[in-house]
């Protein structure tokens, strides 16, 4: 166990230094904040004065920087420019629909990718192969906006099964299918390769000169251990479920944190910005501790290696 | 040669490339030659009655300007093409250098270098995409500078472990036995031998580029009207979605069909390279 | 588990609105509203037309104005006004009270348009319409007088706007001026419920209002129990959601919808022609091309303006020619003989202020290109047809879609050639917040007039056109003022502004606020 | 003698992008019950293809043209395989014929461990319940002598070695006490004395529990049929060329292709040079000749790598304290098991690896601290040979490019003088002067071992380092290899050190032998003297560990256990815990390890010259 407590010790550091990233990068961006959330309100200058000294603006930018982290670690991010409430707070607001979001992507996907990768994987070459694999290309190759709009215009407008705004479960699933195609694609074709490697094996061949059945040889020996290539996919394309967030939030106007993240670059919102992209990698490492998790699970060298480690 | 020549027969005997290769050359020819294909201009305000819907003489009908959506996704193929392959090179150069060296070099530099990679990888690429933008501001030639920037991680990770690989041979061994200095045995020895893996990912992931850059463009960060950008054209067309869905229909199809053949290539290259490791782990 | 728990939620709640719909009695309207990013429901600070389109329904007026502009009494029985129009006595109902229980008397008059003016509140519409305020005297209870320095020609309609609306000063002194933005408490027949940012505003039924204005066909509390405003920022969605009936009333409804809901007649439709500034393009006249008064008049002239709007709105709009619509008062017909569509004029202008056209289709001067930088926030299809149309006779305009944020910049570092603007106002006074010389932007200072032009003799004519006695005088001012506009050709009038407002057919009482803008939903109830 | 199995005019070809390959040419041979048959020839000569052909495991790009394979099994009723259905073929897998395979280290399901996956074959095929069947499993693995069996069940594939996990795939086979077993190629991926335990091993368990099961033995070691088997059959290019009883076939061999795979044994080279030259004064001219290398206290150690950082703490031992020297024209043998550092030791020698400690003299200067600027000018006295002729050779780059890139970086000569030189070399090594033109993936094995050989030669050397070069080549094309690196030493006057595991190669072509255990040098000695009078315990276990041809079957010393792990190495000789006789303070690791004299020439570990 004492693997993930290193783990987690690394993730520390990696946040301070994605944090740090943007707070750099961000800073490099032209255009004066003071101006911006000013914008609508006409002020004098001594008001815009004692905008900039709250704004903790007038300090030099390491001063600022220390600050800053000073308060991060008291868990107040700072306040938005445009809304001036509380970064955290928006955060909180918008988090819940894109979780939904992603996790109703991540299932379509994993359940879809790995159904068709097992599929074609234990018949290569076969009908069902060339098929499903070909399947498999569309998910990758669809962009995620035009199926989203395809969609809404089928299923939408002109069947009308599905509700377009409404609230709740059902109008979940045309965004997490859009979601989760890409994912799924990847999967299946990730989870087919691995297989067709794991089968020509030699274990498997000395499964078979134990007489053991096809169908027992796939169940028993090969999905086990096609299974690590496709979780380390899982672990690396959690990412594209928060790209995916930003586009379908934005084609299916549904609120969340991609609409968030994708107005306060746009409109220069600093703050909101940091926090958002901190809140994301933390997600990000997150999950990679769980799929690491999972390595242990499914194969014993990687758990042993670790107890020892 | 011989080894050569069964690569191409086996990429080209395979249909499945064929579909691919058929495709993409009429996107290119259609591409270079669009003054020609294209029956009108494709920025002539009024060519047509407006947001008609496809007949003869407008074969993909006309958008809310009167212009022929069929002529702006001809010259759209030299935006979509072009920005896509560059932002791919871009980023497959950038890659390949900092992959190759910081694998042959090894040591401290290898482990700093994996863990900037590594930090890189925190971010997905699309959040990295749009930061940059968000810098050096909206227009096409910016997104492919970003797109192409938030992809190197990904190819230097690949193309440092398969120099890596190479690394163990003896040929290269011997090559640092006969005296080599450390830049020829990098570029004169290891980048031939992972050439096969540099080309595969590059295909492999110029479907992605060509989709990163239309979604910027969809979201209004990339091509500026009135350029003819697919992914421009997909977002001016979501407004009339409902009455007139040829404008969004038609470059959305197009996008996703050189999408697909691109992707298709790239997946006969590989099995036809027979580049096997770490490549066919899933496009990651 | 939370999430589990919230499909599970989730499907209860499809039954239970299910079950919903029908109950006969209690009417829920939900109405699609274009822009997600409100920022404040507080009548004193907002300054978008967007969030009044709340606002309205949940507080009332001294002086209520209905569609037309006709002047009834509002929270004031009656209102005369002294010799020399500085002072304006109102006397004031007596059996009013806010949502939270606070009786509406004199005082809660002194404390709105007080904070008005405190800077403090950095109120950006309100302290404009307010015009030259100096204070507001308590008589007693229910009387309040209020004195301007200077006579104000317009007061009588600025009382009317939404923006002076009156606000529970109980509920100011809790919240703060942040806080009642969030919550706002007034005397309208909705009360404010709650706020799911960039989602709905939830509002309830005032059940105890019955102080609604003359021209209302109802009295007494709104037949609608609860009004929904679900923000909707992606038109097709919106429409879609009209369609399927999951919204009841939707704005901003795209002509072609609207060309198909009246041909089909499955929706109800109604149109209003904005009064106040039209969708129109300001040329800046301190940078670039566009200095030379020839070019400017010359890129008027390559527009064919009747053309573009009936091809972009399908005949629900009309083109516009003067800085006010036709539909404000003090309109100036004259304006409709400026500038028509003339593409060779436009070419002879240019040739003679040196502009050759070069070899790819650009004009040029000394080396220079004849290139406009056209940074467009509103309407991109617009844009589009107006570069269009110009590039057609040798200009180069770059158009580039931003957002508010990058807007703001540009107009600080003055970066631009032309910036569209659309704004709604009951009264042409509003023409001195874009034309006045002293509301040009500087860095820190947000000001409208976005063409940069400073002109005393134009200052002047707005000065006194703000303070004009008699409508006649006032008409005869704001005449010279839109002459002297269009002579300069500062700003480039495209068309009126349209809302294009569709509901369910079984209701009716849809009713626009003054101005055509905002929709007073009091009234609706089913068939 | 009943029959079990019998294959008649059996006919296998293989589907390539190349067209059709025939594999097996219409062959027939019949197994008797009890016998051990053993299957021998070189690579590709269908010898596998055969053995999968019977158990139906062919690739999916290979099919049967025609012939059948008839079998009795358990329950004595004839039935002909190739006719089966699969899983009708699935009854007969495991139960009836078993197989064992070649590569131990992915033989076995990384994710089982080793009790489940031998409980499965029981379970598959005899009706009983799991736990008779796991006691069974533990009874099987210490049938074939694992130790602790019940922990070692639970443990996974990856925590054995090589010849512990063979073991277990022995017990899999012997599981169902089956009529067949199959054994291809079982030992030739381990060391010399593992071997050497398994074959016992095998032998011990056909003469007690399964006397009834015959043995089809597949290999391409001529030493293992003659000690092994009863019956042979030699295969060439998918043909039966011979077959017989073993001791006949040796003595007189009929056809000619068997007659030269014999020949060409190190064994009977040596029996040949010994008939031919009489005086053998090759290893006095040497003597007299200065000292070309000089190596001190030489150490080799890679940090183990763990952790976020990569920080280590343990280091793998892989050379300790070597010193030696090699005189001009003199051939120094090092040999050793996998493990023992031999490689390393060469390596470092030309700095391909840089040593941790010590001192390197070439031509009496000293090298160790060079910086890679200063070792260009060193580099072209001294190259090396590679042992894995396929991946020795740049794939990208044709033979003229790979020969002449060298003489231009070190611009020795003109770019035209130097096509001329290496047209000189080619010819040389013995290749077509065309063969310039064209890419390595165009040549066999052999070939490019020679274009290895000529790439070594290019910059003029005198110092050759040669690391396993034959050991990859088949045996034929090992002694034309062999013969031409001969002639090329006497030719260029060249030093070389000669790396193998392969004592009888070591013995052909070295003149001085230095044996190497675990990081050090157990014992240096002229050839003739190591291989007739070896002091060192080790050295002589290692001698008798090899299977002999020629000569009487002299009785085998047998090492116990496998080789301990180099990061921490046991104390004192770190040969005690394997020594078949240790002495008592030898056993205790208090003996420093350090080389001693004791005769002319003759250096042997100080801790084995008073152990016995």
């Amino acid at each position: 166990m004492n693997f993930f407590i290193k783990k987690l010790l690394i993730v520390i550091p990696t946040l301070y230094i994605a944090w740090t990233v943007v707070f750099v990068t961000l800073n490099i961006i032209p255009g004066d904040p003071v101006n911006l959330m000013l914008g609508g309100r006409p002020a004098s200058d001594e008001v815009r004065e004692n905008v900039r000294k709250n704004l903790g603006l007038d300090k030099p930018v390491f001063e600022r920087y220390t600050s800053f982290l000073i308060n991060a670690t008291k868990g107040d991010l700072g306040k938005s420019y445009l809304t001036r409430q509380p970064v955290t707070t928006m955060i909180k607001e918008n988090m819940m629909p894109t979780i939904e979001l992603s996790i109703g992507g991540l299932i379509f996907g994993v359940f879809f990718g790995v159904f068709f990768g097992i599929f074609a994987g234990t018949k290569p070459n076969s009908m069902r192969d060339t098929f499903s694999m070909i399947i498999a290309l569309c998910g990758i190759s669809l962009p995620s906006f035009w199926i989203g709009m395809m969609l809404i215009y089928i299923f939408g407008t002109t069947l009308g099964w599905v509700p377009i705004v409404g609230e709740g479960f059902v109008s979940l699933i045309l965004p997490s299918i859009t979601v989760g195609l890409f994912f799924a694609g990847g999967m299946a074709r990730l989870t087919r390769s691995s297989l067709v490697d794991v089968l020509n094996q030699d274990y498997i061949r000395t499964a078979r000169s134990k007489g053991i059945s096809k169908y027992r040889i796939v169940l028993r020996h090969s999905l086990r251990n096609a299974m690590i290539p496709p979780v380390t996919l899982l672990g690396i394309q959690f990412g594209l479920l928060i790209t995916g967030a930003v586009i379908t939030e934005e084609v299916f106007a549904r609120p969340g944190l991609g609409q968030l993240l994708l107005q306060a670059i746009l409109a220069k919102d600093i703050p909101l910005v940091q926090a958002l992209v901190v809140y994301m990698t933390a997600v990000y490492i997150f999950l990679n501790l769980i799929v690491d998790f999972t390595y242990g699970i499914i194969d014993p060298r990687i758990r042993l290696e670790r107890n020892r480690g | 040669m011989k080894n050569f020549s069964i690569i191409l027969k086996r990429f080209l005997l395979n249909k499945g490339s064929a579909f691919g290769g058929i495709f993409l050359l009429i996107i290119i020819i259609g591409a270079i030659f669009a003054p020609l294909i294209a029956p009108y201009n494709w920025n002539e305000v009024d060519t047509g009655p407006r947001l008609a819907p496809p007949s003869w003489d407008f074969l993909f009908g006309t958008d809310i300007h009167g212009r022929d959506v069929f002529s702006r996704i001809v010259y759209g193929a030299r935006y979509s093409l072009s920005v896509g392959v560059i932002s791919v090179l871009f980023g497959i150069i950038a890659g390949s250098i900092f992959g190759i060296t910081i694998a042959y070099i090894g040591g401290r530099v290898d482990i700093i270098g994996s863990r900037i990679i590594d930090v890189m990888f925190g971010f997905p690429s699309f959040l990295l995409s749009l930061l940059v933008v968000a810098i050096i501001g909206v227009g096409l030639w910016n997104v492919v500078f970003a797109v192409g920037l938030a992809s190197i991680p990904h190819f230097a990770r690949i193309i440092r472990s398969a120099a890596l690989q190479v690394k163990e041979q003896p040929y290269i061994e011997a090559c640092v036995n006969m005296g080599f200095g450390k830049i020829r045995i990098m570029f004169n020895h290891i980048l031939p031998n992972i050439f096969p893996i540099i080309i595969v990912i590059a295909t492999m992931d110029l479907g992605g580029a060509i989709i990163s850059i239309a979604s910027l463009s969809f979201l209004g960060l990339g091509a500026q009207p009135p350029e003819p950008e697919w992914g421009a054209m997909l977002s001016s067309g979501r407004e009339y979605m409902r009455y007139a869905p040829w404008t969004m229909i038609y470059p959305g199809l197009f996008l996703f069909l050189t999408v697909m053949s691109v992707n298709l290539l790239g997946d006969r290259l590989s099995i036809a390279l027979d580049a096997r490791q770490s490549v066919d782990k899933g496009k990651v | 588990m939370r999430i589990l728990l919230k499909i599970a939620l989730g499907i209860t709640f499809i039954f239970s609105s299910l079950s919903f719909i029908n109950t006969a009695n209690a009417l829920d309207i939900v109405f699609a509203e274009d822009r997600p990013d409100l920022r404040t429901l507080d009548p004193r600070i907002t300054q978008s037309r967007h969030e009044e389109m709340l606002i309205v329904n949940m507080f009332d007026q001294l002086i209520s104005a209905d569609s037309e502009g006709n002047i009834y009494p509002g929270l004031a029985t009656s209102w005369d006004v002294s010799s020399d129009g500085l002072e304006y006595t109102f006397s004031l109902r007596d059996d009013v009270s806010f949502h939270d229980g606070t009786k509406f008397n004199a005082a809660a008059v002194k404390a709105t348009f007080d904070s008005i003016v405190d800077p403090e509140t950095g109120s950006q519409g309100a302290v404009d319409i307010l015009g030259p305020y100096k204070e507001t005297i308590v008589i007693d209870d229910f009387t309040a007088k209020v004195v301007f320095e200077r006579r104000y020609g317009s007061a009588i309609t600025a009382f009317t706007e939404t923006e002076l609306s009156i606000v529970s000063p109980t509920a100011l002194d809790k919240l703060g001026n942040e806080g009642f933005g969030m919550a706002p408490v007034g005397t309208g027949p909705f009360m404010f419920k709650n706020w799911e940012a960039n989602k709905k505003v939830e509002l309830v039924r005032n059940p105890d209002y019955n102080w609604a204005p003359e021209y209302m066909d109802g009295s007494g509390p709104s037949q609608v129990a609860n009004l929904t405003y679900r923000l909707i920022k992606d038109t097709s969605t919106r429409v879609a959601a009209l369609e399927a009936g999951e919204v009841d009333i939707a704005e901003l409804v795209p002509p072609l919808d609207m060309r198909r809901f009246d041909s089909s007649g499955d929706l109800s439709t109604v149109t209003g022609t904005v009064s106040g500034l039209p969708y129109s393009a300001f040329l800046n006249t301190t940078t670039g091309v566009f200095q030379d008064v020839n070019v400017r008049k010359a890129f008027f002239h390559s527009l064919d303006r009747i053309k573009m709007t009936s091809d972009l709105f399908f005949g629900y709009a009309e083109a516009a020619f003067g800085p006010i619509s036709s539909s404000t008062p003090s309109y100036w017909s004259g304006n409709e003989d400026y500038y028509p569509y003339n593409p060779e004029g436009a070419a002879a202008l240019l040739d003679e202020a040196g502009w050759k056209m070069g070899s790819d289709g650009v004009r040029e001067k000394n080396g220079e290109k004849l290139t406009v930088f056209f940074p467009c926030l509103l309407e991109p299809d617009t844009c589009v047809a107006i570069q269009g149309y110009a590039n057609k006779v040798g200009f180069d305009v770059n158009v580039e879609v931003v957002m508010k944020a990058r807007q703001d910049e540009l107009i600080f570092a003055n970066g631009y050639d032309m910036l569209v603007i659309r704004w709604v106002s009951l009264d042409p006074g509003v023409l001195i917040i874009p034309f006045h010389s002293r509301n040009i932007p500087q860095p820190g200072k947000f000001k409208f007039n976005w063409a940069r032009y400073a002109n005393a003799e134009l200052d002047q004519l707005l000065e006194d056109a703000e303070s004009a006695e008699t409508q006649e005088v006032k008409d005869d001012l704001y005449m010279q003022i839109q002459k002297h506009i269009m002579d300069q050709a500062i700003f480039l009038a495209i068309h009126d502004q349209v809302q294009t407002v569709a509901y369910n057919p079984d209701l009716e009482g849809v009713r626009f606020a003054n101005g055509n803008w905002q929709m007073r939903m009091y009234d609706v109830r089913k068939k | 003698m009943v029959e079990i199995l019998n294959v008649s005019n059996l006919s296998t070809a293989f589907q390539s992008d190349y067209g059709s390959k025939q594999a097996l040419k219409n062959i027939s041979f019949k197994i008797n019950e009890g016998e051990v048959l053993a299957l021998v020839g070189e690579s590709g000569s269908g010898k596998t293809v055969t053995s999968l052909s019977i158990m139906g495991l062919l690739p999916n790009n290979a099919y049967i043209q025609e012939g059948n394979i008839n079998l009795i099994d358990k329950k004595n009723n004839q039935v002909n395989i190739l006719k089966l259905t699969d899983d009708k073929h699935n009854l007969i897998r495991g139960n009836d014929i078993s197989m064992v395979f070649q590569e131990p280290m992915t033989c076995l399901n990384p994710t089982m461990t080793i009790g489940d996956q031998i409980v499965e074959v029981i379970l598959n095929h005899k009706k009983i319940s799991k736990t008779k069947a796991v006691k069974e499993m533990i009874d099987l693995l210490g049938l074939v002598e694992i130790p602790d069996p019940t922990q070692r069940a639970r443990e996974y594939p990856h925590q054995l070695s090589g010849g512990m996990r063979q073991r277990v795939m022995i017990s899999i086979a012997l599981a169902c006490t089956p009529k067949l077993i199959i054994a291809d190629e079982p030992t030739s991926a381990l060391d010399v004395t593992i071997q050497a335990q398994l074959l016992q091993l095998l032998m011990k368990l056909k003469n007690s529990i399964v006397s009834k099961t015959s043995i089809l033995f597949i290999t391409h070691d001529l030493g293992i049929v003659r000690e092994l088997a009863d019956r042979v059959i030699v295969m060439y290019h998918g043909e039966i060329v011979e077959e017989g009883q073993v001791k006949e076939v040796f003595d007189n061999p009929k056809h000619s292709y068997t007659r030269n795979l014999i020949q060409s044994l190190p064994e009977f080279k040596l029996e040949e040079r010994k008939l031919t030259k009489k005086d053998d004064n090759k290893q006095t001219k040497v003597d007299d000749n200065e000292i070309i290398l000089k190596i001190e206290n030489l150490f080799k150690e890679f940090p183990v790598e763990k952790g976020f950082f990569k920080e280590s703490n343990e280091t793998v031992k892989a050379v300790q304290n070597i010193s030696l020297n090699v005189k001009k024209n003199e051939v120094l043998g090092l040999v050793g098991e996998s493990g023992s550092g031999k490689s390393t030791l060469g390596k470092s020698i030309i700095k391909l690896l840089q040593p941790s400690r010590g001192q390197i003299y070439f031509n009496n200067e000293n090298i160790s601290e060079y910086s890679n600027k200063q070792m260009i000018k060193i580099r072209q006295k001294m190259q090396m040979i590679f042992q894995d002729p396929f991946a020795s050779l740049n794939p990208r780059k044709n033979i003229l490019d790979t020969l002449i890139e060298p003489i231009l970086v070190h611009n020795l000569m003109k770019k035209n003088e130097a096509i001329n030189y290496i047209k000189e070399i080619i010819n040389d090594v013995g290749l077509p002067i065309e063969s310039l033109r064209r890419f390595p993936h165009e040549f066999s094995g052999g070939q490019r071992q020679r274009i290895g050989i000529a790439r070594a030669l290019v910059l003029k050397p005198e110092f050759i380092v040669a690391d396993e070069p034959v050991s990859a080549l088949d045996v034929s094309i090992q002694a034309q290899v062999l013969n031409l690196l001969e002639k090329l030493k006497k030719t260029y006057n060249l030093t070389m050190i000669f790396i193998s595991h392969d004592l009888s190669v070591i013995e052909f072509f070295c003149d001085k032998v230095a044996v190497m255990y675990l990081g050090h040098i157990v014992e240096i000695a002229p050839v003739s003297k190591l291989f007739n009078s070896p002091k060192h315990s080790y050295t002589r276990a290692l001698l008798s560990a090899v299977p002999k041809v020629k000569g009487k079957n002299k009785e085998k010393i047998l090492i116990k256990g496998d080789i301990p792990s180099p990061i921490n190495p046991p104390s004192g000789c770190v040969f005690r815990t394997r020594c078949p006789n240790p002495g008592i303070d030898c056993k205790g690791g208090n003996i420093e390890m350090g080389l001693i004299e004791v005769e002319p020439g003759h250096w042997v570990d100080q801790c084995c010259v008073n152990c016995n």
